[in-house]
């Protein structure tokens, strides 16, 4: 199938999969899909059914945060080779948050039921793809807490 | 006979108002010791009358007081309660002044003259206190003119100590009793008689004018003997204390004395070495007239460490180990020596009573 | 304005005293029906923080009552603690006391001359006006303030307010023979600048106004009463200060915090400060003060309120001298203070403060604490006293307006150099005429 | 005796030329000396900036080392005296003590990759080492500008980073960390552009200026990278009152921040970097 | 550049009116004072009775009595900058003694007519009823920290009232240590600088009239002092006097009351 083949090809080229022996990779294209979206598109919204997750192969994605009354915020933007959500491994299985297309942005979308069977099924598959989303979420905590820290602004007078 | 430099001869104390007055026809004051309120103190002297004579010192931890002697020893004291680090270094020094001139200012020149001091009685870890601040104040890229507009010309007329002091540990330290260098004149008090030589030509110059009888070999053993006499301390300081302490600045040991520190900072007060200041700007009501004075400070105040925010070091801990290891360990990097000369100020003056060297070893163990 | 309107007049913060104070008067056609000085300074409690602390401490504590008059109320706590321990002070400590107690006066009299009670006469809101009129006179009148604060920080320790030196027996540190020899330049231009006072202030216009007061004052044999003496009065009496109690009482009134004294015998209002001390004790005034009085018309005998300026300049003249004196003859005392027997026992303090007198009495315990404090500021017992003068002073000038009557009301209290903090333990003015 | 020394403790008055408002609380002044001449400074050093009557701040100086007949300075209004420096107008004068401290390896770094790392006004005590690189870009590899601000309002010389994004041959990467939607640029720490820019990591210097906290991840993340800490450079800010080693103020271990710093080469430094209160 | 003449008031609550007394004692600089600002309300020096707002207010004296509690905030709403001067506006002062005690109990000791007095059953400091710009320390203030403090409002800085210990001063003028070469027990080590070094200077020991210093170490100082000879109610009622509402203080004086 050459669509697969292709897919594979472009998984191959994702720093994801850096390292993921190819067997697990296969079964992992197996559940891949090429996806587009035009800058301002939206991939997903908060509170919507994380179905997916996203590998980025080009363009940038806004991570927002929407409160009435104010534009959204943004709290992260994502770039080539960054990993678009995590929200499918754990329940509620709810999207936290806004992602957008800031420019045209292509990706890889994995399909969250079909990917979650094959991890069941396959603890070695399970064991890999979960060892290479730890880093991201720990990687995005230590950023919030940095961004939280409000570092360049004034220092708040000490009392 | 004319005194050359090192050559050792004696005179009668009676010769130290001549001494006196030698000094004060050439411009010196002269600074000596004089029995203050409640302590020995340096102050002005005009003649052998204002040095005390008879006085001695009983020095610990947190505690000093001043005894008689059983005899009329000028010198007979360890050290005075505070150093000779005020003269060169005044705990209040303007800098400079300012006044508003159109739209800018102008700085004003300074017509103050430094004065000529002569230090009579200074101990050999009071010299190499000076020393040890010569080196901070002329650092290789600058050379403070306020220290050294007075230092420069200091007299310096060392006398070696007849017995120690219950805080003293300069024999560990290599900075007394006795010294080599850098004194003008070197005086042993002997009963009635000094042994002295001169360390300077202006020092020579002014012994030949004395008095002076040569030394016997009887003085010069007396001499020699007072020495190691003084050199019995009950205190020293660790050895490798510099290293030791560079590896520990994380250790259990800081929370210890912090408990006990006030973080007062009456040891860096009264530390003949200690050398930081902060500035103060004073300016007139209308702001027409402004001027900068540095007086003395200490890394015990929290604001020492102020950087906008906050304080770096806001625990008491922090401070205690910022003074102490820049003392005994910093200090070598930066400038070559130990900032340390065993003087034992700080214990005594310690109104708690901790002791430099106690803390040394407790951190070393 | 009708004969018969209701006319009010208040003052609700009295300016130009020590401490706040309002005045009310009510008057009704011709009649005064109501006047009342009250002390509304909040009641700060000396007497009860006492009990339990050291003697020692009392001293250092009593100070805090008077910001203007610290001395006062030091000395008098440290004389009553010697008076129970049975300590009788050295004459050279003496000669000390007597020193630091100039400075107050000297310090609190130019400060009340032309600070507080000049402008008044001048017609001026302020000293700050007044030196806007006449610069010099103000710049002499600081720097004679200014050597009254310096013999109180020279003998006192360091600073004028709440000295710290003075202690029980003696000083914790007596000054060196340069530091007194020090003030004596300075003292012999006060003196000068003293005599010009009492030329300024003598050439003011005074209200008419003659009372007969019942006057109280220290008197001491060899010298001007200030920190020494037996009380007497001009109606005989003369007593021992352990017979204060016996003579004097006081009472709480509604409209005031502050006690009001007044004398036993007829429950009678009585008069203590400068012109009770003068009239009392003209006879032990130096010759150049007499002098310096009579030259601006005052006699042996002073009676109207409103000549309580000039008294003050006269004895600003009489402590700049004695000041001068001690000076001069300064010898080091050997020891700065004296033994401390502590004894359980009841002792007494009284001295002159610049407005009058101060009297202590306290019962100590055997371990030296206090059982018991009772302590009679000078404003406290003038209280009584300003409220007659404002009857008088009221009635004579009902013809004026409200505000120059209020002014002229104020300026009468202020005879008194009232000082409110200290007599809380004291001043509105409300004028209603109804 | 000649001469007497040249007090290093006395200001000399220099005249404001020029204000430049950069951000809210953020400020650009333009001087040039009173009694006339040049400024020569290296990039990286600092003076003693002195308000009469009112207080000196040591401020890293901002402009440009090959030019000296302006000195400029950005300063942010943090405190008594820095907010008094923002009030001062073109014509009034300030007092310059300096320039003080260690300046960056500009010159050491040639032939390498380099690597400028800035967080906030932390960007003011680079612009000089950016000014000198492109100067002598062509005695660089890659050249790759990463700063980070707290929104895009705050960015400091937009218009130069703009500029300088412009050239072909310097990287400039700018990220916030926060922005409203209509932001299209990054946002996140600025420690995450590291992963994006290209350089070789064998082969590269860097510079690093920000608050404390951001220099210690910053530098966390380009030794992570590969680069030798002995190539990372960092901007210290200590207490100083005097600048030359006579306050002991700005000390921390063995160093004086004003005379061996305010520059470290992180190696030296690695030790105390992170202990506490030191 | 000519400024304009901000307008200052000085208030006065609970207190001696020593610190007041303060700024008229500042003679020789005093006429300077009333040319740079413009004196719109002072009782104990004028009876010109200038509304605000005022640009500076010195407030001293505590919090004592429901009036002053409403007063305070009337002060604040008129003013630009607030300084509280003093030990009684910065940690309630000698009064605040009674914070300890059964108010009653004190107006019935004073007092024939209790009924008659109206008072809160604490003195507090200004800065627990409104926002304070900066604290003057002392019982009574230091004169030339209260000109240092209006100086350096007129003139944009930051006033040079340091925190430190009372030591730093004392070791600075030359003073020989009371506690080291006498045994005077003494607060010096715990007390914040200001006075110049008064106490020791006259050979006795610091009793806090400047209230803690920063990060005051009470309890090292209170075992020390125990060493010395001192008895614990001794110590406690060194704490409890001048400050004895600083919360630094109080504390130590309360650690050491099951003792007393």
């Amino acid at each position: 199938m050459v669509q697969i083949e292709n897919l594979g090809r472009i998984l191959e080229e994702h720093p994801f999969a850096q390292g993921l022996d190819p067997q697990l990779k296969e079964l992992m294209v197996g559940c891949a899909a090429n996806e587009r979206f035009d800058a301002g598109q939206y991939l997903f919204r908060e509170g919507q059914d994380a179905k997916k997750f996203y590998l980025i192969r080009s363009g940038s994605v806004a991570v927002e945060i929407y409160s009435a009354g104010r534009p959204p915020i943004v709290v992260e933007s994502l770039h080539d080779g960054d990993v678009l959500g995590w929200s499918w491994l754990m329940p509620p299985n709810k999207w936290t948050f806004d992602a957008r297309a800031v420019t045209l942005t292509r990706a890889l979308s994995f399909d969250a039921t079909c990917l979650t069977r094959k991890m069941e099924s396959d603890h070695a598959l399970g064991y890999e793809v979960l060892r290479r989303f730890v880093p991201v979420m720990a990687h995005r905590l230590h950023a919030a807490r940095m961004q939280m820290l409000d570092l360049y602004g004034p220092a708040k007078k000490g009392k | 006979m004319s005194a050359m430099p090192g050559e050792k001869a004696v005179i009668d104390r009676e010769r130290l108002n001549d001494l006196i007055s030698i000094l004060n026809r050439q411009g010196y004051t002269v600074i000596g010791p004089t029995m203050g309120e409640g302590a020995i103190l340096y102050d002005v002297v005009t003649g052998i009358g204002d040095l005390p004579a008879g006085w001695g010192d009983e020095e610990e931890g947190g505690r000093y007081r001043p005894v008689r002697r059983s005899d009329q020893a000028l010198f007979g004291y360890s050290k005075p309660a505070q150093g000779l680090k005020g003269h060169l270094h005044p705990a209040r020094q303007r800098l400079f002044a300012a006044e508003r001139a159109g739209n800018g200012f102008r700085v004003l020149k300074d017509e103050g003259k430094a004065p000529r001091y002569a230090f009579l009685g200074a101990r050999a870890c009071e010299l190499a206190a000076m020393r040890v601040q010569d080196k901070v104040f002329d650092n290789g890229a600058y050379r403070d003119p306020h220290y050294f507009a007075k230092r420069d010309d200091a007299f310096i007329a060392l006398v070696t100590c007849a017995q120690a002091g219950g805080t003293c540990f300069c024999a560990s330290m290599n900075s007394g009793p006795d010294a080599t260098e850098g004194f003008d004149l070197k005086l042993a008090e002997l009963g009635s008689t000094f042994l002295i030589e001169a360390g300077s030509e202006r020092g020579a110059a002014i012994l030949a004018q004395l008095s002076p009888r040569p030394a016997t070999d009887a003085d010069r053993q007396a001499g020699v003997a007072q020495i190691a006499k003084a050199r019995q301390q009950s205190r020293s300081m660790v050895e490798g204390v510099g290293p030791m302490m560079a590896a520990r600045l994380e250790h259990p040991h800081w929370d210890e004395v912090a408990k006990r520190c006030m973080t007062c900072g009456n040891c860096t007060m009264v530390c003949p070495t200690c050398f930081c200041t902060t500035v103060e700007d004073v300016t007139d009501l209308a702001g027409n007239n402004a001027e900068r004075w540095r007086k003395w400070d200490s890394c015990f105040s929290v604001d020492y460490s102020y950087i906008h925010g906050g304080a770096v070091r806001s625990q008491g801990a922090a401070r205690y180990r910022q003074w102490i290891t820049h003392k005994l360990s910093h200090w070598v990097s930066q400038f070559g020596v130990s900032g340390c000369v065993g003087c034992g100020r700080c214990i005594t003056w310690c109104p708690v009573g901790i002791d430099i060297t106690a803390e040394a070893k407790a951190l070393g163990g | 304005m009708s004969a018969t309107a209701n006319r009010i007049i208040k003052v609700d913060a009295l300016a130009r005293v020590e401490g706040e104070g309002s005045l009310y008067v009510k008057v009704k056609g011709d009649e005064i029906k109501e006047v009342k000085f009250g002390i509304f300074e909040p009641p700060r409690f000396f007497e009860a923080f006492l009990v339990g602390r050291s003697y020692a401490e009392v001293p250092d504590i009593t100070a805090r009552i008077c910001g203007i008059c610290p001395i006062a109320y030091e000395m008098g706590a440290i004389q009553a603690m010697e008076n129970a321990f049975g300590i009788t002070v050295p004459q050279p400590i003496r000669a000390l006391r007597r020193l630091i107690y100039c400075g107050e006066w000297i310090e609190s009299h130019a400060l009340h001359v032309y600070m507080l009670h000049a402008p008044d006469f001048l017609g001026l809101p302020d000293a700050i006006q007044l030196a806007k009129a006449n610069r010099p006179l103000v710049e002499k009148a600081l720097r004679l303030k200014k050597i009254g604060n310096d013999i109180l920080e020279v003998i006192g320790g360091g600073r004028a307010i709440h000295p710290v030196n003075m202690r029980v027996g003696g000083f914790y540190r007596t000054p060196r023979k340069k530091e007194v020899q020090a003030l004596i330049p300075d003292l012999e231009w006060a003196i000068e600048a003293s005599l010009e006072t009492i030329q300024v202030v003598g050439g003011f216009s005074f209200p008419a106004l003659e009372q007969d007061y019942t006057f109280v004052a220290l008197r001491h044999e060899n010298e001007y009463a200030i920190h020494e003496g037996r009380l007497i009065s001009n109606r005989g009496m003369n007593i021992g200060l352990e017979q204060f109690l016996d003579h004097f009482d006081e009472e709480h009134v509604k409209h005031s915090n502050a006690l009001h004294g007044f004398m036993k015998e007829g429950k009678a209002p009585y008069k203590t400060g400068p012109l009770a001390r003068y009239n009392l004790n003209y006879d032990k005034l130096s010759e150049r003060a007499r002098q310096a009085a009579k030259a601006v018309g005052l006699g042996a005998k002073v009676t109207n309120p409103f000549k309580s300026i000039v008294v003050r300049a006269v004895e600003i003249l009489q402590v700049c001298e004695d000041a001068l004196a001690i000076c001069r003859s300064y010898q080091e005392p050997s020891e700065p203070y004296g033994a401390v027997p502590v004894k359980a026992g009841v002792g007494y303090g009284c001295t002159e403060a610049p407005r009058g007198i101060c009297f202590h009495r306290y019962e100590i315990e055997a371990d030296g604490s206090v059982k018991t404090a009772r302590i009679m500021p000078p404003t406290a017992q003038n209280q009584k006293i300003i409220e007659s003068d404002l009857w008088k002073v009221v009635a004579a000038n009902l013809n004026l307006p409200d505000e120059d009557l209020k002014w002229r009301c104020e300026q009468a209290i202020r005879n008194y150099d009232p000082c409110i903090s200290c007599a809380t333990h004291f001043l509105k003015l409300t004028i209603e005429r109804d | 005796m000649g001469a007497l020394p040249m007090d290093p403790m006395q200001p000399r008055p220099f005249r404001i030329e020029k204000v430049r408002k950069e951000l809210a609380d953020t400020f650009t002044l333009e001087l040039v000396p009173e009694e006339g001449g040049e400024f020569r400074f290296a990039a990286g050093q600092f003076n003693m900036l002195y308000v009469m009557g009112v207080g000196e701040v040591p401020i890293s100086i901002s402009g440009d080392p090959g030019d000296g007949a302006r000195l400029i300075h950005t300063t942010r209004a943090v405190g008594a005296v820095t907010a008094a420096m923002g009030n001062l107008k073109v014509g009034e004068a300030l007092g310059v003590r300096g320039p003080y401290g260690n300046p960056w390896p500009v010159e050491a770094a040639y032939g390498s990759d380099l690597v400028i790392m800035a967080g906030g006004v932390g960007l003011a005590p680079l612009r000089p080492a950016i000014y000198q690189a492109l100067a002598n870009r062509e005695r660089f590899g890659k050249l790759v500008i990463l700063y980070g601000a707290r929104s895009p309002s705050e960015i400091l010389y937009p218009k130069e980073l703009e500029k300088w994004r412009g050239r072909f041959d310097t990287e400039v990467q700018v990220t916030v960390d926060r922005a409203a939607e209509h932001w299209s640029g990054n946002v996140g720490v600025v420690t995450k552009l590291v992963k994006r820019a290209s350089f070789d990591p064998l082969h590269t210097v860097a510079f690093v200026c920000g608050p404390e906290i951001m220099m210690r991840y910053g530098v966390q993340t380009l030794t992570g990278a590969g680069i030798d800490p002995s190539n990372i450079f960092v901007s210290m800010e200590r207490n100083m009152k005097c600048g030359v080693g006579f306050c002991g103020h700005c000390q921390w271990g063995t160093n004086f921040v004003c005379k061996d710093g305010p520059v470290f080469p992180f190696d030296q430094i690695a030790d105390i970097f992170s202990i506490r209160e030191l | 550049m000519a400024r304009t003449r901000p307008r200052l008031g000085v208030f006065k609550f609970s207190s001696c009116d020593g610190c007041q007394l303060s700024l008229l004692d500042c003679e020789l600089e005093l006429l300077a004072v009333t040319e740079a600002v413009e004196i719109a309300y002072f009782l104990e020096a004028t009876r010109k009775d200038m509304k605000g707002p005022f640009d500076i207010t010195l407030v001293e004296g505590s919090v004592t009595t429901p009036h002053e509690a409403e007063l305070i905030h009337k002060v604040r709403k008129s003013t630009g900058t607030l300084i509280t001067i003093g030990a009684c506006a910065t940690s309630g002062g000698i009064q605040a003694l009674k914070n300890f005690k059964d108010v009653k109990d004190f107006i019935d000791k004073v007092y024939a007519h209790p009924e008659y007095i109206e008072t809160l059953a604490t003195a507090t400091p200004i800065a627990d009823h409104v926002t304070v710009d900066f604290e003057l320390r002392g019982c009574p203030i230091n004169k030339h920290q209260l000109l240092e403090v209006i100086n350096a409002t007129l003139n944009g800085r930051k006033p040079v009232v340091p925190k430190h210990s009372e030591c730093i001063e004392c070791k600075s003028r030359g003073t020989v240590c009371v506690m080291v070469a006498k045994g005077e027990a003494c607060l010096g080590p715990v007390t914040q600088a200001g006075c110049g070094g008064l106490c020791p200077a006259s050979h006795r020991g610091c009793f806090g009239c400047f209230g803690p210093m920063e990060t005051p170490n009470t309890a090292a100082l209170s075992e020390r002092l125990k060493a010395l000879g001192s008895a614990p109610r001794d110590i406690h009622r060194l704490f409890q006097t001048f400050n004895a509402n600083a919360p630094a203080f109080r504390q130590q004086a309360e650690s050491l009351e099951d003792r007393v």
